[in-house]
């Protein structure tokens, strides 16, 4: 796996542009995730963990040391499984920059990114980790800013750096708690000390690492970087970004939450599940009123990893009140939910991306009857539009599933706080599936059925080969996951079974071909379903062949209600296919509509230009990242004061400061 | 035999603050530059009696140098500058005579507070001077802070080390030689790069009041 | 033997479900004391369909001709999962009542796909408020699950319907009255009757059902007519056979298959009735105060839940 | 040939050379950069010799003496003098600088490299103190080498504040040796600061924390502690640019050596209670007051200094952490010494190229000087603690010292400030980097060969972030145990 992407960084720095550049480093991508899909189902499904250790290198903290055990596994599959679609499709993608920016650069970051993401499942010990931690943030920061010439590419790197070195430095306080009074700082001795923690210390550990990986993860008071950061990068990034990036915040948390601490008291859980469906509905609602295509997918990130959330506070929340076996499900389901997630969300991106390959734009408004244009992408986003938005055959539709029949349990819990929290998540669970399908259908709809908006969308050609069969192997995935889910399930179920009071006797998630649940609850297939879905369409088509008429089918113009001429104005635009919703849920977003018509010289009843402007306010940034930017605006104009350029103020604060110290020492002789 | 050189050394130490007192309560800078020669003359005096009363020989060196250094050679430099920029009275200073004289008394008062476990130790005869001596360098200080003219500011600074040196005397009869030659060529030097200065902010600023020198903010 | 009683069910449930639209609209008639089209109308307006020539907007896409297949698909497929006719059917381990809802859910999505296709306003105007009333009502189809569920112990409809039929004085529970309530409101929603949309109506401006199909025409809108009323019939059968499971055969001899086959006529014909009813009685609600009637049933399946955990 | 004269000849030598040839030519400055090379040397034969066990020492009754802690400062003297040798003003190509100048500046520059080397290898700590004198005096001398309103003003506030500072710090060296007189008598021997050390532990409590406080406030104005820290910015970003590589790399650092050395007797007599407490006020205060100040900067040049008073800061709260924490706060020393001087000189060459030093009239630094602005790139990331760069593995040493000495909160806190810190100057960076070129501003790299040093230490600055040496290591364990024993 290093040699892989090793070759591949080494590689793109090396080899001069043009094709031979673009061809090392997608080759470097290539064998480095299949290297690392290897290692992580050899561990995964072997159960033997793989331990490398240098101590010589960082020496001042015990050495380089890596344990890949099950857990981290799981993750380092994620990467290598999502880095082969994205090396491939990248190779092509990538060719749009010949000209504007250095390739030699982005290749080399790319895999660099690939490397330490696929590194921080394996560190084992607290500065290794955060090493390979920064350092994928670090390489994700470059890979931003590789459009540096857009205009708020900048802004939003420099968010998104901010953001993770926040992050950073809130998972570094946790983990250095765990480490103050162990030996070494290598995870075995973090795992013991844990144990002689007080609940006070366990407290602040957990919240700590929900901070600082929270904020990676993208949950909702820290996702303000996620909408900006996605977007501003070139897709192929975003779609590893948003696919596995934000898990590894996933991770961080599972680590410490589970591994490192061993579980804690239920309201653990409970802050997870409500942090998780504030995410969620949050997220969701933000994706509805996007017209951005990226920004869309970026919000529908959040509200997903909200949902992953859900599912962990129920693992956390049951584990707290010792229904071991109900959290193992709730966890396996939480990461098995994380897994789809990864595949669809990273085909969505790159199906935008071959959007944007082919238009050079985004917004959706100026999108439209793309279909025609690039049938195969259309194909891919529409099985990552049904995918995401939860609908059978397909992956998302298991996941949620899963989830749906995991917090079951908890609602006849008799803990008391348990139910309403149960029957809270499960409402929030099925409106953002409702909300997601609402969200998917206008984006699928708007970007690539009915008539052109833009001639950039009307001339648009199909992707290159590479970027297709990119697109292609995601969504067989996605088909894969959702039929496979009897074979997965157990598998990340004995990848959690290990720590932290987890039953190890992995319970058995249903034989052959249908999915049940361990404790009987429901039972469902989802491969028999799909084949019945195709039966029955293929009977319902071979009927209609049969005994419908002969008639040929006869084009004509659409139904113009006494209309003569159809022209792409009079289309439904995404802002207003997403209007109803606005309305509905106006008490959050607040739209604010102003409407300038200015009307025909001549007579009032001839309207030249209508111009519609609407906002929805975007409450975190304005009520809760605003307030503080100014506040230390504020500070730093204070303290800039004292550099006032006078010197005698300088040597007032020097003699100020002798007097003082003076003083001290004569009230305080001690 | 001790009382008289205990007496001696107090009323010695007393004079050289009294001059460094001139510096708050006259406005000339010429009044300036004669206080600062004095109060170096009565600084070798006194030098020298600690030499004679503690027949340490080395000190009569001591005494010659500065009173060749800071009694002669210094004040003539100083008259010339001041000549030079023909500037007569110090400007409003930042705090009038009245309050500085008053602030610059609080500030003896603190040197005895601070210097009281010092006292407390020493059993030389000069003991007794040295709260005098830290009460020089803190007025000296606040001289540096409260006056505008940077030529004030330099003979402000060269009183700080006459009160460092007065105190070395008055605390350890001296301390060696070597040391204190080279920080009597040190103080020669620094007064030295900073009359290059204030003719230079002479030349750029056509006025030496350090008032003006706030252009580097922030 | 379970298989044959499963494709017979599915047939049956598509023969008879054309009938139940017109028979409600051959009521409301009546209690408009105009005589009505007859009972068996749309099962000519299917045929004359299937015979007429097909006509597509040039702007449509093939997903405009695959949708109506897949929509047909997906509503049939449900109804071999629901249980109209006996209980222990070998399909039941195929999907659950959550399967039931998304399959629903896919055939609005692709139905919504299929009218903004063609590029009119009425078809996205249609498609953005279909996807909206759909979007709302999810929530309360899940609490309305989970009531029942926690009721019977399984999202499994065959275990839900043996359960209530084990203990007849679960019928009378709460739990099972207000989700009742709660799915007879999603119903109305979903399946576009009165108070949310007017299937009898053409004014663009207020149908959202209609404005989808708008440009359908020939054999696919005979499919998607087909489809409309089989969800309609699905969704009166859950509701009759979940709540009144009175009459769903157990044991599988052809006198327990007879009257089951009875026993969901009288249920189809009283629900009917009650629908046709409610018709006449209310007008059609302004659409932007449909989310406060779906909010009502949302309250009404939160009850749901609420009480079937606190009596347990 | 003792390593001293190796050590200390060389910049003599240069600038008395410097000197002697008035109508200067480019040959001084080769001669120059080729001797600083030797006093490196000289700093790696002392690192042999101590890695070997014993603490070369010569002259009369050990007047220089080079122990662990003065062989790394020693180490990062010579090396940043050597740097600003070689890319300094007068080697040959037209850099800005008239012939006059130039001489001014090897002179000079010579100077300040052999007082500051002499303050860090002297025994007596009286010579400590006029070494450090001197270098005030020596480096106010090059403030002003282009004579302008601003570099005028900045070199008058240096020498003021800085002599004042200074003359305190006598102050508590005479309080310091009345308090060894009242103990043991006079004794020629009595500033050396191996005596000093061996009879600490009878020195008078009260007396000696008096002097540590003149000290402290002396030569923390000189390493740019807060709340004496206004002349920094003033100074390092009107001074030319090796001058404030020096001043910013080394400077900071000897002032801070010598207050180590005080701190090693005052701990012996008093505890370590009580020093702890002064670096962190002081330390916390500098990083606060630097993290701020940083915010909205428009100078890059001040914007380097403020991170510099930052890191003394972090060193200072370093020092208060235990063992552990000396440890960090030495290889925090080290790599900031590295890492700033290398800044200094690549904002001489932006400097030199768009003639500014507005960070808004400064953009598209990439395409215009794509490695300058890498290595600067670089540079930043180093200096705001990311990770391929030493300054995250000592940055991380010293947190985790933190907690495990007990105090978490102080940690937390420079957490926080350091995260302001990080966000500004990532900001300031980016509106460097890109964007569309200034206009009128000439595009392509020339004299290439000055990158090669400077990449030189980002390379090593890399090696230190990936492992620690084993050589190093023992240095630094060297000094922990001078200090903290």
């Amino acid at each position: 796996m290093l040699g892989g992407y090793g070759v591949g960084a080494v590689g793109a720095l090396l080899m001069p542009g043009g094709r031979a550049g673009r061809g090392i480093a997608a080759f470097g991508m290539v064998w480095g995730g299949a290297a690392g899909l290897a290692l992580s189902l050899q561990v995964l499904l072997g159960g033997a963990a793989f331990t490398l250790e240098v101590p010589t290198l960082l020496s001042i903290a015990d050495g380089l040391a890596f344990r890949l055990d099950a857990l981290g596994a799981f993750f380092l599959g994620l990467v290598g499984l999502l880095a082969i679609p994205c090396g491939v499709y990248g190779f092509e993608y990538v060719g749009a920059y010949e000209g504007r920016y250095s390739l030699r650069l982005l290749g080399a970051m790319l895999n660099m990114f690939l490397l330490t993401m696929s590194l921080v499942p394996c560190a084992d010990n607290v500065l290794t980790f955060l090493l390979m931690w920064e350092g994928m943030s670090l390489t994700s920061y470059f890979l931003v800013l590789t459009e540096a010439d857009e205009p708020d590419t900048i802004a939003a790197a420099g968010w998104y750096l901010a953001m993770t070195h926040v992050g950073l430095a809130l998972a570094l306080a946790g983990f250095l708690i765990l480490a103050a009074n162990a030996t070494t700082t290598a995870f075995g001795d973090l795992r013991t000390a844990a144990a002689s923690l007080t609940p006070a210390m366990r407290n602040t550990v957990f919240l700590l690492a929900l901070a600082g990986f929270g904020s990676k993860a993208g949950i909702v008071p820290l996702h303000v970087w996620l909408p900006r950061a996605h977007p501003a990068a070139p897709s192929h990034v975003s779609a590893l970004m948003s696919g596995v990036m934000i898990k590894l915040g996933v991770y961080g948390l599972l680590r410490i939450g589970l591994d490192l601490l061993g579980g804690g008291p239920a309201w653990w859980g409970a802050l997870l599940i409500g942090l998780g469906a504030l995410s969620a509905v949050v997220g969701v609602l933000y994706a509805l009123m996007e017209n951005d295509l990226k920004r869309l997918l970026a919000y529908s990130s959040v509200e997903n990893i909200g949902l992953v959330f859900i599912g962990l506070g129920a693992g956390f929340l049951f584990l707290g009140l010792d229904a071991t076996a109900a959290a193992l499900v709730a966890f396996a389901a939480a990461l098995y939910h994380a897994l789809n997630h990864a595949a669809f969300k990273s085909l969505l991106f790159l199906g935008a991306g071959s959007v944007l390959h082919a238009t050079r734009t985004r917004d959706m408004n100026r999108l439209g009857g793309l279909i025609r244009g690039l049938p195969w992408t259309a194909a891919f986003f529409l099985v990552g539009a049904l995918a995401i938005a939860g609908l059978p055959p397909l992956n998302g539709f298991v996941s949620e599933w899963l989830l749906f029949q995991s917090l079951l349990p908890g609602i006849e819990s008799r803990a008391p706080m348990v139910a309403p929290l149960m029957t809270l998540a499960v409402s929030v669970l099925a409106l953002t599936a409702g909300l997601a399908a609402a969200g998917f259908v206008k984006a699928f709809g708007i970007t690539f059925l009915a008539i052109p908006r833009s001639p950039a969308a009307e001339c648009a050609h199909e992707a290159p080969v590479s970027m297709r069969v990119g697109m292609g192997i995601l969504a067989v995935a996605c088909a894969v996951f959702g039929l496979a889910a009897v074979v997965v399930m157990p598998a990340l179920a004995a990848a959690l079974a290990g720590s932290a009071r987890l039953p190890v006797p992995v319970p058995g998630f249903g034989s052959g071909v249908s999915l049940s649940m361990p404790s009987g609850f429901a039972r469902m297939s989802p491969t028999l379903v799909a084949l019945g879905l195709i039966l029955i369409t293929g009977a319902a088509w071979l009927v209609v062949r049969l005994f419908a008429s002969r008639w040929p089918v006869r084009v004509s113009a659409t139904w113009g209600c006494g209309r003569v001429v159809q022209t792409p104005r009079m289309e439904y635009t995404s802002t207003a296919f997403a209007e109803p919703l606005r309305r509905v849920f106006a008490e959050l977003y607040r739209p604010t509509q102003d409407l300038s018509i200015d009307f025909h010289p001549e007579s009032r009843y001839f309207v030249q230009s209508i111009e519609y402007r609407s906002e929805i306010v975007p409450w975190f940034e304005r009520y809760l990242y605003a307030p503080l930017v100014t506040r230390v605006r504020r500070w730093s104009i204070w303290v800039r004061a004292l550099q006032s350029g006078s010197a005698h103020a300088y040597l007032t604060y020097l003699v100020i400061a002798l007097l003082g110290l003076l003083t001290l020492l004569i009230v305080r002789p001690g | 035999m001790d009382s008289l050189f205990s007496q001696l050394s107090v009323l010695g130490s007393s004079l050289v603050l009294l001059f460094g007192l001139i510096l708050l309560w006259r406005r000339g800078i010429s009044a300036y530059v004669g206080a600062f020669a004095a109060q170096s003359m009565v600084l070798s005096a006194v030098i020298a009696i600690v030499g004679y009363f503690g027949n340490d020989h080395e000190l009569y060196w001591v005494a010659g140098t500065l009173f060749l250094l800071k009694g002669l050679v210094i004040p003539r430099l100083l008259r010339r500058m001041e000549r030079r920029f023909a500037v007569e009275r110090e400007m409003e200073p930042y705090v009038n005579t009245a309050s500085s004289l008053v602030v610059s008394g609080l500030l003896v008062l603190f040197g005895y507070m601070v210097t009281r476990p010092l006292v407390g130790l020493s059993q030389l005869p000069t003991r007794a001077g040295m709260p005098l001596a830290m009460g020089l360098v803190l007025v000296s200080l606040f001289v540096v802070i409260s006056r505008k003219k940077a030529l004030t500011q330099v003979i402000g600074f060269l009183m700080l080390e006459n009160g460092l040196a007065l105190l070395a005397v008055l605390g350890t009869y001296g301390i060696p030689l070597i040391v204190e030659l080279g920080v009597a060529l040190d103080v020669l030097m620094g007064f030295l790069v900073m009359q290059i200065f204030v003719y230079r902010i002479h030349e750029t600023f056509e006025s030496i009041d350090v008032e003006q020198l706030n252009r580097l903010r922030y | 033997m379970g298989y044959v009683l499963e494709v017979a069910q599915a047939a049956l449930a598509l023969a008879l479900a054309p009938g139940l639209a017109g028979l409600i609209r051959w009521l409301k008639a009546r209690l408009q004391n105009r005589r009505g089209a007859p009972v068996w109308q749309p099962y000519w307006e299917l045929a004359k369909l299937f015979q007429k020539e097909v006509v597509v907007s040039s702007n449509a896409s093939w997903l405009f001709r695959a949708a109506p297949f897949i929509v047909f698909a997906s509503t049939t497929a449900v109804t071999f999962l629901v249980p109209i006719l006996a209980v222990p059917l070998p399909f039941d381990g195929l999907g659950d009542l959550l399967v039931v809802v998304y399959l629903l859910l896919l055939s609005t999505f692709f139905l919504s796909l299929g009218g903004l296709d063609p590029g009119s306003p009425f078809g996205g105007m249609g498609a953005s408020r279909e996807m909206t009333v759909a979007a709302l009502a999810e929530p309360t189809v899940a609490l309305a699950i989970f009531a029942l569920a926690l009721a019977a112990g399984s999202t499994n409809l065959g275990q839900i319907v043996a359960r209530t039929m084990a203990d007849p004085g679960a019928f009378l529970s709460p739990g099972h009255l207000l989700a009742f309530g709660a799915l007879f409101i999603v119903t109305l929603a979903e399946t576009g009757r009165l108070p949310i949309d007017n299937p009898a109506t053409h004014l663009e401006l207020t149908m959202i059902h209609e404005a989808m199909v708008l440009e359908y025409s020939g054999r696919y809108l005979a499919l998607i007519e087909w489809a409309a009323a089989v969800k309609l019939f699905i969704f009166f059968a859950l509701l009759g056979n979940l709540f009144i499971p009175w009459g769903v055969s157990v044991v599988l001899t052809p006198t327990t298959v007879a009257v089951a086959v009875a026993s969901l006529l009288v249920k189809l014909v009283v629900l009917a009735a009650v629908v046709a009813v409610l018709e006449t009685r209310i007008a059609k609600l302004r659409l932007f105060r449909v989310p406060e009637l779906l909010s009502v049933s949302f309250v009404l399946a939160l009850l749901a839940v609420t009480s079937s955990f606190l009596l347990k | 040939m003792s390593p001293f004269a190796l050590l200390l000849g060389p910049p003599l030598l240069a600038a008395v050379l410097a000197a002697v040839l008035v109508p200067y030519r480019p040959l001084v400055g080769w001669t120059g950069a080729l001797l600083s090379l030797s006093s490196v040397g000289a700093a790696l034969v002392f690192w042999s010799r101590l890695l070997a066990g014993d603490v070369p020492t010569s002259g009369p009754g050990e007047f220089l003496r080079a122990d662990a802690l003065s062989t790394l400062l020693a180490l990062c003297v010579s090396v940043v003098g050597a740097l600003a040798a070689w890319l300094g003003p007068g080697m040959g190509e037209d850099d800005g600088y008239e012939p006059a100048q130039a001489r001014r500046f090897r002179i000079f520059s010579s100077l300040f490299t052999f007082t500051m080397l002499f303050a860090v290898t002297a025994n007596n700590v009286g010579f400590m103190w006029i070494a450090i004198e001197a270098t005030t005096i020596t480096s106010a001398m090059l403030i002003p080498l282009h004579v302008t309103k601003a570099s005028v003003e900045a070199s008058w506030k240096y020498i003021l504040i800085g002599s004042i500072g200074i003359a305190l710090a006598f102050g508590g060296t005479v309080l310091a040796y009345f308090d060894f007189v009242n103990m043991a008598g006079r004794q020629d021997a009595a500033l050396h600061w191996t005596v000093l050390r061996a009879s600490a532990a009878h020195l008078h409590p009260e007396v000696i924390k008096l002097a540590f406080v003149f000290i402290l406030v002396g030569y923390g104005t000189k390493a740019g502690l807060a709340p004496m820290h206004t002349w920094l910015p003033d100074a390092h970003s009107e001074a030319p640019a090796p001058l404030s590589a020096m001043m910013s790399g080394v400077l900071l650092a000897v002032a801070l050596y010598a207050v180590m050395r005080w701190e090693a007797v005052v701990n012996a007599t008093v505890g370590t209670g009580f020093t702890d407490g002064l670096y962190i006020t002081l330390g916390v205060l500098s990083v606060a007051i630097a993290a701020f100040s940083l915010v909205i900067q428009r100078n890059y040049k001040r914007m380097l200094a403020y991170s510099s008073i930052e890191h003394t800061g972090l060193i200072c709260v370093g020092l208060a952490l235990g063992p552990l924490g000396t440890f960090a706060a030495m290889l925090h020393l080290l790599n900031h010494t590295l890492a700033k001087s290398m800044m200094f000189f690549l904002a001489g060459r932006v400097l030199h190229r768009y003639g500014t030093t507005e960070i808004a009239r400064v953009s598209g630094l990439l395409k215009v000087m794509p490695w300058t602005g890498g290595l600067f790139a670089a540079g930043i990331l180093a200096v705001v603690g990311l990770p391929p760069f030493g300054l995250f593995v000592s940055e991380f040493a010293l947190f985790r010292a933190g907690f495990s000495v007990g105090r978490p909160w102080l940690v937390a806190l420079i957490l926080a400030l350091l995260a302001v810190a990080f966000v500004s100057m990532i900001g300031h960076l980016n509106r460097m980097l890109y964007g569309v070129p200034t206009a009128g501003v000439r595009t392509g790299e020339d004299r290439l060969w000055p990158l090669i040093p400077l990449g030189l230490c980002a390379t090593t600055l890399v090696v230190l972030g990936i492992t620690l040496p084993a050589p190093l290591e023992t240095l630094l364990r060297q000094i922990v145990a001078i200090v903290e024993r």
